[in-house]
């Protein structure tokens, strides 16, 4: 395999290997992606894989959501067919207390264009009819769907091979340096050089920067999720919590777990969310759990994605971020926009890494 | 719950291990998956005439009787249908009964999980009629009912041979053990004499047809294929152990082929990686009844001395016994796993530097010498 | 077929019950299994598969393959290999799986 | 023997499919899984634990013993989802109410 390149992708889940693809749309670069183990190994294969905007606050980030969850369907048009559905999000709630804080959000997400309404339960059963009565209400908004995410990295992959990027697999990284101006990748097949670098590696990332000297204020938090059998269609929209798959299955999962990357799966957790989605849909009771998978979740420690520059490190990059397969299409478009130093459509100066207090060289 | 002691799986290893922990004073609670103790030894009816010295020779679904009434007499909390899904976050074990979920918090647990049987794949072999040789005893000695009338039986290791005969004994016609090597795997082929079972080696299965179950199969011999007009296709490939619950205790695995494949490691105590967690019986590797029987007692011996509920030299001369005995019945019936299940436990002393009892200078060193 | 005269186990003195299986009623021995019970009966198809709709029926016969799906009373997806057959149970064949499944990847 | 053959029972992923993953640059369980979903349906690869790990030796010359099989997942056995959730009530009274507290960000995606 060639050893130089312009570009050095390190991480091929949703965001590097969107990235990738981005950056080999416009053909004038040689771009290589290199990830330690195969695509969808890590956090990108575990997912419910909800393309989610509706109520996600501030508003402001409510706003980078939306303008990505619009890009999809232009991005299925290019790279295939990713299964992208925009089944309507629907969240619901148990207390009449919650109303309020329900039409407050509508009311925000409203300055940014996102339209979220505030469902009576009869609104929200007239919806999804195997919803709990015992629900109050919820909120809805038709921009949210899932995508397969599986599709969408696969897709993703061989769009940007198409364009000529090359992938690594298997292929840990060991070290990072610059020389003469140039990044060395140093991995287990080898060194590799080139001369800009995004750092894409979720919830590794951390370690990523150390090689770099940089401290990556992310957290792993792990999402246990249980998988029922394959059932009748009966779920027609996204529901908070709750989904099911193309294929029947039914996805259930709300747990947060700070417990570094541990991916068991543990029946305190499993309990409660087969309790949960019994509450929320109390047909799931006679049905069939097949599976229950983990999924360690990247989180910055302010929740909001990490994107741009990496300071005092020239053509070094990073993107890191919660809500990945939402923010793909456009992660990838903006990253692409930077590196080939152009204006970002949308301000990054927000999503910088700079804002972190704690930033400090640790080099 | 709590309790001294968790047994997973009431087959001979846990009935056994239950045995004498509980007869020495150990809380002991042993759970089952299925509606019966006893496990797969419900229906061996082949009579065992090498068993350890301190059980009398018997045959299979007798020796299950005797194990579970023997238990019975003593104060042992016993739940059948029963089965270990998961592990909570403070290490306790997941039960279900079908209805609810609880924790089980155990002192130590030995799992003795069994193993399965590995399919062998044709075109075909998805199809009702075929099944593994296993199944196909269930339903002959256990549900006493016939699978169907005539089978062709794929494998020809002990427990293919052992099947062929019990079906034919019951009426069923086998019409061929097909082997794919140029001789039978099993030493014991004096199960077929007086029978008419022939045996086609050199032989695979190319496929099974029929509308919704097994009608025809084509059998290719060294390139000539026959049509064989049977109902029933038993699969005896061998097994494996069932390491599953172990991952979920976060055991950490090995490979020994001789053992079966992937299996939990453990120590001469059968402790697995994760501390008081034990193995014994086919879980720890594939074995005869003799094996079977023996880690269990030995897996609850060792769990009777850490807790010192009894007298540490007797614990001593009786582990010094089980020892003596499994390497006597393994070394005789199955060397090579026995070599195998060696290198497992000198493994895991060699990793965490802890001395192998001196009492088993003789098992070992027999093993090298040998 | 039921074996009466075992070669080992002598006469098979279990009590007869009555099931039904596809609305039909058998014969089955108390303390079978569903699986056993319906195969006691010359039949082996227990149901059809998910995505190509070919036969299934008992294969392990420890309830570790999951083929032998049967629906028990109004109950989906019930193992007949480790479920036992009960006076006056209504058993049905697995034949209505939700078509549903693509051939693609999916979780 | 015939590509067509089907390896995964519960799922009915054959030989070629599974192949066809490795020629994408698949070599543990684990990913071939997620490619084709062999050994995730209610059996959990019990049965072609050994079956997939014979074809990628095959195919990759990889010894058998350096195979993993796949990550075995919780519940052990298909479970109904009334027996794993007990009568004990829910923790989560709704997963609209913590995500929309004043100045906590949401994080709704399970990403």
């Amino acid at each position: 395999m060639k050893k130089s390149y312009d570009v050095i992708v390190v991480g091929s889940g949703v965001v590097g290997s969107s990235i990738t693809y981005h950056l080999s749309e416009e053909r004038n670069k040689e771009i290589l992606s290199i990830d330690k183990d195969f695509p969808l190994s890590g956090t990108s294969g575990s997912t419910q894989a909800w393309v989610w905007v509706h109520n996600k606050t501030p508003a402001w980030y409510g706003e980078l959501n939306m303008y990505s969850a619009e890009l999809y369907s232009f991005l299925e048009r290019k790279i295939g067919d990713v299964e992208y559905k925009r089944t309507g999000g629907i969240a619901p709630f148990f207390s009449e207390a919650d109303r309020e804080k329900a039409l407050r959000l509508a009311e925000k997400q409203a300055e940014v264009g996102i339209k979220v309404e505030v469902l009576s339960r009869d609104e929200v059963l007239e919806k999804e009819p195997s919803l709990s009565r015992s629900i109050a209400g919820a909120t809805y908004s038709k921009i949210d769907g899932n995508v397969n995410p599986f599709r969408l990295i696969e897709l993703y992959i061989r769009a940007a091979r198409k364009n000529g990027a090359k992938f690594s697999f298997y292929n840990p990284v060991m070290d990072i340096t610059k020389e003469n101006g140039l990044f060395k990748v140093t991995t287990q097949d080898g060194d590799y050089f080139s001369n800009q670098l995004v750092l894409a590696g979720g919830p590794w990332s951390k370690s990523l920067g150390k090689l770099l000297g940089i401290d990556v204020p992310i957290k792993q938090v792990r999402g246990q999720i249980v998988v029922t059998e394959p059932l009748r269609p009966f779920l027609s929209h996204t529901i908070g919590g709750v989904r099911q798959a193309d294929n029947g299955e039914v996805l259930i999962g709300y747990s947060k777990e700070e417990v570094g990357y541990d991916l068991r799966s543990t029946l305190d957790i499993v309990q409660d969310t087969a309790r949960m989605a019994i509450d929320f849909v109390p047909a799931l009771e006679k049905v069939n759990v097949v599976r229950c998978f983990s999924g360690i979740r990247v989180m910055p420690e302010d929740g909001f994605p990490i994107l741009g520059g990496i300071p005092g490190i020239e053509k070094g990059y990073i993107a890191a971020m919660h809500s990945g397969i939402t923010l793909s299409p456009l992660v990838g478009t903006l990253m692409t926009e930077l590196l080939s130093g152009g204006e970002t459509s949308i301000d990054l100066e927000r999503y910088s890494l700079n804002r972190f207090d704690s930033l400090q060289s640790i080099g | 719950m709590n309790t001294d002691l968790l047994i997973v799986g009431g087959g001979p290893a846990g009935l056994n291990a239950a045995y004498k922990a509980a007869s020495n004073g150990l809380k002991t609670t042993v759970i089952d998956r299925w509606f019966t103790l006893g496990g797969q030894l419900n229906q061996q009816t082949q009579f065992y005439n090498n068993l350890p010295q301190h059980f009398e020779n018997q045959r299979g679904y007798q020796l299950a009787n005797y194990l579970i009434d023997r238990l019975r007499k003593l104060d042992v909390k016993i739940l059948e249908n029963h089965k270990m899904i998961g592990a909570y976050n403070n290490g306790s074990i997941g039960v279900t009964d079908g209805k609810s979920t609880f924790q089980v918090q155990a002192a130590n647990v030995i799992m003795t999980t069994g193993a399965m049987e590995e399919p062998d794949i044709f075109p075909g072999w998805t199809l009702p009629g075929v099944m593994t040789a296993g199944a196909a005893q269930i339903l002959i000695n256990r549900e006493r009912v016939l699978p169907g009338k005539r089978a062709l039986i794929l494998g020809s290791n002990n427990f293919a041979l052992e099947v062929a005969r019990q079906l034919n004994d019951c009426g069923v016609a086998v019409k061929g053990i097909v082997e794919s090597r140029n001789e039978l795997l099993s030493q014991n082929d004096e199960l077929l004499c007086e029978v008419d079972i022939p045996v086609l080696l050199d032989s695979a299965i190319e496929r099974a047809i029929g509308k919704g179950e097994v009608e025809k199969v084509y059998v290719n011999t060294d390139g000539i294929e026959s049509v064989y007009d049977v109902d029933l296709i038993c699969i005896a490939k061998g097994m494996t152990p069932i390491f599953e619950p172990f991952e979920i205790m976060s055991c950490d695995l090995t490979y020994q082929e001789k053992l079966g494949g992937w299996l939990p490691k453990y120590d001469s105590r059968f402790e697995t990686t994760s501390p008081s967690v034990y193995i014994a019986g086919n879980a720890a590797g594939i074995t005869n009844i003799g094996g079977i029987l023996l880690t269990g007692e030995i897996a609850a011996a060792s769990i009777l001395e850490k807790s010192n509920a009894a007298n540490s030299l007797k614990i001593e001369e009786e582990k010094k016994y089980l020892w003596g005995e499994l390497y006597r019945i393994e070394s005789a019936e199955n060397p090579s796993a026995l070599d195998a299940r060696l290198d497992v436990i000198r493994n895991f002393h060699h990793e965490t530097g802890i001395q192998l009892p001196v009492y088993l200078d003789s098992v070992f060193g027999g093993l090298t010498n040998g | 077929m039921h074996l009466t005269n075992h070669p080992v186990l002598g006469k098979d003195d279990r009590k007869t019950i009555q099931f039904y299986f596809n609305n039909k009623l058998l014969n089955a021995k108390e303390g079978q299994t569903i699986a056993a019970a319906i195969m006691a009966n010359g039949i082996k198809k227990m149901g059809v598969s998910r995505k190509l709709q070919q036969s299934r029926g008992l294969f392990c016969g420890v309830g570790r393959c999951y083929s032998c799906f049967v629906t028990v009373d109004g109950l989906e997806h019930v193992l007949s290999c480790s479920t036992l057959v009960e006076e006056g149970m209504e058993v049905y064949s697995n034949l209505s799986d939700p078509d549903v499944r693509r051939g693609e990847n999916e979780y | 023997m015939d590509k067509s053959t089907i390896v995964c029972r519960c799922e009915e992923i054959n030989i070629d499919e599974i192949e066809s993953a490795i020629n994408l640059g698949a070599r543990t369980f684990n990913d071939i899984k997620r490619l084709t979903r062999c050994g995730m349906g209610p059996c959990q690869a019990k049965c072609c634990m050994n079956l997939v790990r014979q074809i990628i030796s095959d195919k990759t010359g990889q010894p058998l013993h350096e195979i993993r099989p796949p990550r075995m997942r919780v519940p052990l056995g298909v479970t109904r989802m009334g027996a794993l959730a007990g009568s004990q009530a829910s923790s989560v009274t709704s997963v609209f109410g913590e995500s929309t507290e004043e100045g906590e960000t949401v994080h709704e995606e399970k990403l």
